[in-house]
């Protein structure tokens, strides 16, 4: 079941970030991510991450990326131009990424191969009331912070978003 | 029995259940609009015209499905499924009664039973956005877009409101499970106020304010600004015809049965009987069943018209034999809560069309204005309030 | 039903590093278009892409090792993805308001 | 007790009107200077009411962690104890009388907030000092008066002499605090603390053949910061330029409070010094000499305010006196003496001056006693106080100090009679000279307003009464270390009749029959010159200080190092290496993002590799 279970959803998530960035128009683009989003919700359930998981669905595919939508239709964005600039990163992109992807799954394997496999319900440490301990205990100041943060971040957008008066 | 079995059992017992409902909404919604209205509403089909939803049903099937030319067609065609989907599926984690033991099995009335009900609940119905928005944008329409860019921007402004008084009541029960927040408020203050988090609770407050972003989140009157007829001639699902557009209906229908079934859960205490069973409360459906099955017979006895005389009496015997089930010792254990449930739900449908009868729509920047500098901070306020209640409570 | 399927059908297990290296491919999925994309907003996505990318590896480890913080980190994570796309689209908006354009390429006054 | 408020109130007062006093009215201003400390002043009461330590016993408050390094710790800690007790009543107390004072002799002048927002800010600053339990805290409040004062004496900053006279003390007074500086790092080298409970503990407990030497240096580096701030010899030139300041400034900081700072600091360290015999010596030496000099200076200057200036300094020098003769109680208590009929000295001249419109030098003065006749006698109580006029207050603490130093050499006690009778002299010479003769001014005097004439009165009453009313010694017993002196008649007589023969002989020269002082002035012209030029000691410091140093660091720190190596060296070249490097690596930013991206790629490429290389993550 878990083998089934991973192996569709990392195959959508996997796709679904493929067509990202092969999709010329931004929606599409947009929407999949938010199946890419779905996915790893999934996946994070698989990883007993509940709370992780609905908050994936609630904050990014539900409001984070609702706000890309309604930009793009906003700004009524068409399908992007081609244009010469950015010589380095069109030539080495490709080969760049793939290295690193290399390396990175060299390293993981080399440091993973011992670790435990994963098994549907074998961590049950992440429902909301865990989360939520931790949260508010240990760390404590760091989400006050990241409220504060957001704060700053909901002034900065009304002042940049805010029609110019002149 | 096998989890995955049941599951798929359940779901056949519950889908068609559901279908049924969305199509009957229809009916009711037209027959309520049309009494607060002084008309008679639907009434050539039918017994007062209670084939209707049918004949909907069929006229929608086999209308032509009118695609205009210019429309971008994956996503003209993905966004009312997509709707849909997202609809009915946050219906499946409502519990609509405890846990029963059945045949042998003990199972939990409702499709999943998971510890995050309520975000998953949260999470769908703001995925449903999607399915509006697209259509809006893909049918390459000003009005259209123009719809798809209001319902986005409203439901994005009234999720945090509806958030926030959403977890006032979850301070109080102190769990994210739909099961356990219903168990929650059982029991009765003085062992005769009903405990719910409305009532007992003393969340008046944010269960109003919840009502008010349901309305808003399912596009209802006063908030159906997404589309509304009058300025974008009903906005995103202008292009819509035949069974999308009738995806797009159902949908809405089973975002405000949504809508009503978690109110019910969180607010008004699920199945739980608004009088204690020992001091009468498993008669209550019985004695309200009779009660309109003699109103039905009593029309039956002088009719309006004609038809009456059969009609009526036909469905009053329905109805009093409907009563009789409730008190049928094993039976007894799943009707009463469906029943208690589903009164709960139907009355906050009822508000929902009666609103619609009765309350003019808002302009938008009202609304924003409403959703952003009313209900936030009421939501906040109460939900600091509710805090402090229960810290001062706990110790 | 259990009889119908194989019994490892629901026994059998992922190898943990199965889903760091999913984390990985989106990584550089992400970075790859964060390199060829030339749409701002799309370009503003694979960003998100990477975070999504990074939550997973995240709440793998937090798997691993049995402990919520990893997961709390992702949370973290996400809040801070949302401020930075409140903020982003905000000068996004601007942008398009200024130069009237999403091209990644012709915004380079800052160049040399 | 909430011991800090006594501090922060001043404080609050001088934010308040240092933030609002360009918007504010005087009436206002006035209220919230003296407000505040009379406010502080009350505190203080009700806390002595409430619980006076008993002797040795101390008032602490910790609030919290300063410095926490190694195994040395700091805390900020008010301590009050009998000794701080006493130094607060006369801060607080002498602080009100003059801001009241001031109130009315500052209303004409430009800069009336400003004013008072340095004096609020002065009295936060010696609070602080008086308060503190380390060294370190006191040290802060040092600095700070030693701020303020630079800040009021040159509070006529347009006047050159002002703002010349202001840095002069600040620079004089770096050199005491850097000796300060000096021995609080000596005292965490030895003792490892600065608190000075622990310290006087672990000096009990030192072997002497260990401490000796280093007690001693410890108590000299001490000693020149209480010489740089209570202006002893050598550094007691910038208090008589310090008197371009207004005269309340003169009286708070110059007379009353700031320069007894030095003689606190000695008793604070009382338990130091005790074990530094030396050090205690050349205490008692310096401060003679003092004494001694600033009063044969003071016997001849003209102005008034210069003649209380150096009989301050010479006054300092008797503390310093008691000090060295290790009778701090009595130091104290000429602290507090001093502080009323120097502050009554200083007001009173100040009323003088304001009634003749600014005009300091007494030859214009003369016969003022019909016209004021409220300060006549206020100025004259004070006289007779520090002449020593038996029963006086100055009589007792110059009677205790004079027989303390009888105990340790009797010359010394010689050489204090004869101090104590040119005291007398100069005092009375200001009298005579200010307020009878015929007036031969030309300004028209009138008597001051009640504002300025009631803390006349009151100083005057301390002055005449504090002596019995407050007997300090016997309420310090305990508290500091005393020497027992056999308590000798005959000794005070002597001193007493030093007093009266002072007061006598300038009458005889200023009233009786005038011309005797110019005549004795021409006939010894060379003595009279030197000391009239206050022994050429600010020339000579000139010459041999002051313009060596410029000179150097004119030509070599300035025209070479600063000009060519720092300028040309280091600043240009810095900038034209960054200009370069700049142009170099100017190609790397063509303005495309995703180039940009590229290159943190590469970057991650390569620490990856790195990662991989070392063997992943075993």
């Amino acid at each position: 079941m878990d083998v089934i279970l991973f192996t569709f959803f990392a195959l959508v998530a996997i796709v679904g970030a493929v067509s990202l960035v092969l999709q010329k128009h931004p929606i599409s683009s947009a929407l999949s991510l938010v199946s890419v989003m779905v996915a790893l919700a999934v996946l994070f359930l698989l990883l007993g991450a509940e709370f992780i998981a609905a908050a994936q669905l609630v904050v990014y595919s539900g409001a984070i990326m609702v706000l890309f939508v309604f930009v793009i239709m906003l700004l009524n964005a068409g399908a992007e131009r081609e244009s010469r600039k950015g010589g380095l990163a069109q030539f080495l992109g490709l080969p760049l990424t793939a290295i690193l992807l290399v390396f990175a799954s060299t390293v993981i394997t080399q440091s993973m191969s011992n670790a435990k496999a994963v098994k549907f319900g074998a961590f049950a440490g992440g429902g909301p009331r865990e989360v939520g301990w931790e949260l508010f205990t240990r760390y404590l100041l760091p989400f006050e912070v990241t409220s504060i943060l957001i704060l700053i971040a909901i002034a900065g957008a009304v002042v940049l978003a805010r029609k110019e008066i002149d | 029995m096998d989890f995955i079995l049941l599951s798929i059992l359940k779901t056949a017992i519950a889908a068609p259940v559901l279908l049924g409902t969305l199509a009957y909404l229809v009916w009711i919604e037209r027959k309520v609009l049309a009494h607060v209205q002084l008309r008679m509403g639907p009434s050539r089909v039918g017994p007062h015209g209670l084939l209707q939803p049918i004949a909907d049903a069929i006229k929608l099937l086999t209308k032509e499905d009118f695609i205009p030319s210019y429309v971008n067609h994956f996503y003209y065609w993905l966004a009312p499924w997509l709707a849909l989907m997202f609809a009915v599926t946050a219906i499946s984690v409502l519990p609509v009664g405890p846990v029963i033991e059945l045949f042998g099995v003990k199972t939990n009335m409702g499709q999943a039973d998971i510890s995050i009900g309520l975000l998953l609940i949260l999470g769908l119905t703001g995925m449903g956005v999607y399915g509006i928005a697209l259509a809006g944008w893909s049918s390459n329409n000003k009005y259209s877009l123009l719809g798809g860019l209001r319902s986005s921007a409203q439901m994005v402004s009234y999720e945090l409101p509806m958030a926030l008084a959403i977890a006032s009541p979850l301070l109080i029960v102190n769990s994210l499970n739909l099961r356990e927040i219903v168990n929650g408020q059982a029991g009765y203050v003085f062992g005769i106020i009903p405990n719910w988090n409305a009532i007992g609770g003393l969340q008046i407050f944010s269960f109003l304010i919840y009502l008010i972003c349901a309305f808003a989140e399912t596009n209802r009157i006063p908030f159906d600004l997404p589309e509304a007829e009058n300025e974008l001639v009903s906005g995103y699902n202008t292009e819509y015809s035949s069974m999308k557009f009738a995806a797009f209906f159902m949908a809405e229908y089973a975002n405000i049965i949504t809508a009503c079934s978690v109110a019910t859960t969180l607010f008004l205490g699920g199945w739980h009987p608004i009088i204690p069973n020992e001091l009468g409360g498993q008669f209550i459906p019985t004695l309200l069943c009779l009660f309109f099955a003699g109103v039905l017979f009593y029309h039956a006895l002088n009719p309006a018209r004609p038809s009456d005389r059969i009609s009526m009496g036909v469905i009053g015997l329905v109805i009093a034999g409907l009563g009789l089930v409730f008190q049928v010792p094993v039976v007894k254990e799943l009707a009463q809560p469906l029943f208690w449930f589903a009164s709960k739900a139907g009355f906050l449908i009822f508000v929902f069309i009666w609103v619609r009868g009765t309350v003019p729509r808002f302009r938008y920047d009202q609304l924003m204005r409403f959703a952003w500098l009313v209900l936030f901070p009421a939501a906040l306020l109460n939900l600091l309030f509710t805090a402090f209640v229960v810290a001062a409570k706990s110790n | 039903m259990t009889h119908l399927l194989p019994p490892e059908f629901f026994t059998a297990t992922v190898p943990l590093h199965a889903y760091l290296i999913l984390s990985a491919i989106l990584f550089a999925i992400g970075a790859c278009g964060f390199l060829f994309r030339k749409n701002i907003i799309t370009v503003y996505m694979c960003i998100e892409l990477m975070l999504n990318a990074v939550n997973l590896s995240f709440v793998t480890f937090s798997y691993q090792f049995g402990k919520v913080d990893g997961q709390i980190y992702s949370f973290f994570v996400m809040v801070v993805a949302a401020a930075e796309a409140a903020v982003g689209l905000a000068i996004i908006l601007t942008i398009f308001r200024n130069r009237n354009t999403l091209q990644i390429d012709e915004i380079d006054t800052l160049k040399n | 007790m909430q011991l800090w408020l006594i501090p922060i109130l001043p404080l609050l007062g001088a934010a308040l009107n240092g933030l609002t006093g360009r918007r504010t009215s005087q009436g206002l201003q006035s209220a919230i200077a003296v407000g505040s400390v009379l406010l502080s002043f009350l505190w203080v009461v009700k806390i002595l009411l409430a619980g006076m330590p008993a002797p040795g016993a101390e008032i602490r408050e910790s609030y919290f962690t300063w410095i926490s390094s190694g195994n040395f710790s700091l805390s900020v800690d008010l301590v009050v104890d009998r000794l701080s007790a006493v130094m607060l009543l006369v801060v607080t107390g002498i602080g009100t009388l003059i801001h009241i004072y001031a109130t009315s002799y500052m209303s004409h002048e430009g800069g009336f907030y400003r004013f008072f927002t340095y004096l609020n800010l002065f009295m936060f600053f010696m609070l602080v000092l008086v308060l503190s339990g380390n060294f370190l805290l006191l040290f802060v409040g040092w600095e700070g008066v030693g701020l303020c004062s630079y800040l009021l004496i040159g509070f006529y900053f347009l006047k050159k002499s002002a703002s010349d006279a202001g840095k002069k003390a600040f620079i004089v007074n770096r050199i005491g605090d850097f000796g300060v500086l000096l021995a609080m790092l000596l005292l965490i080298n030895t003792f490892g603390s600065l608190d000075f409970a622990t310290i006087a503990a672990n000096v009990k407990t030192m072997p002497v053949e260990l401490s000796a030497g280093i007690l001693t240096a410890i108590c000299l580096l001490l000693l020149l910061g209480a010489a740089g701030k209570s202006a002893q010899i050598p550094l007691y030139t910038w208090l008589p330029d310090a008197m371009e300041g207004p005269t309340p400034v003169s009286a708070l900081i110059h007379a009353a409070t700031m320069v007894t700072a030095g003689v606190y600091l000695c008793c604070r360290a009382a338990a130091l010094f005790e074990h530094a015999p030396i050090a205690q010596d050349t205490i008692a030496y310096i401060g003679l000499a003092t004494a001694f000099f600033a009063a044969t200076i003071g016997l001849v200057q003209n102005d008034i305010k210069k003649v209380y200036a150096y009989s301050t300094v010479s006054q300092l020098g008797f503390m310093f006196l008691a000090v060295g003769s290790g009778a701090y109680a009595a130091a104290i208590f000429h602290v507090v003496t001093h502080a009323f009929f120097k502050a009554l000295l200083f007001l009173g001249s100040g009323s003088v001056i304001h009634a003749l419109e600014g005009e300091q030098d007494m030859r214009q003065m003369g016969g003022l006693r019909a016209k004021l006749p409220i300060t006549f006698f206020t100025l004259l109580t004070g006289a007779l106080a520090i002449a020593g006029f038996p029963f006086f207050s100055g009589w007792y603490s110059k009677e205790a100090i004079l027989s303390a130093a009888h105990g340790h050499a009797p010359w010394m006690f010689w050489v204090a009679v004869l101090t104590a009778m040119m005291t007398a002299f100069y005092v009375f010479r200001t009298i005579w000279l200010t307020f009878f003769g015929e007036y031969k001014g030309h300004a028209h005097p009138h008597e001051s307003p009640a504002a300025m004439w009631i803390p006349l009165a009151v100083l005057a009453g301390l002055s005449v009464a504090g002596g019995f009313l407050f007997n300090v010694p016997h309420f310090l017993e305990g508290v500091l270390p005393a020497h027992e002196h056999a308590h000798d008649l005959t000794l005070e007589i002597i001193g007493s009749a030093a007093g009266l023969a002072g007061i006598a002989l300038s009458y005889l020269f200023y009233v009786a029959s005038p011309g005797l002082a110019d005549s004795c002035a021409a006939s010894f012209s060379g003595l009279y010159n030197l000391v009239y030029n206050k022994y050429f000691v600010d020339e000579v410091y000139d010459a041999a200080v002051v313009h060596p140093l410029e000179r150097t660091s004119r030509n070599i720190l300035w025209r070479f190092i600063d000009q060519n190596v720092i300028d040309e060296g280091m600043v240009h070249g810095a900038t034209t290496g960054a200009l370069s490097l700049g142009h170099l690596f100017r190609m790397l930013q063509g303005g495309v993002v995703r180039n940009y991206a590229a290159w943190v790629v590469l970057g991650a490429v390569f620490i990856f590799s790195a990662f991989s290389l070392l063997g992943g993550g075993r």
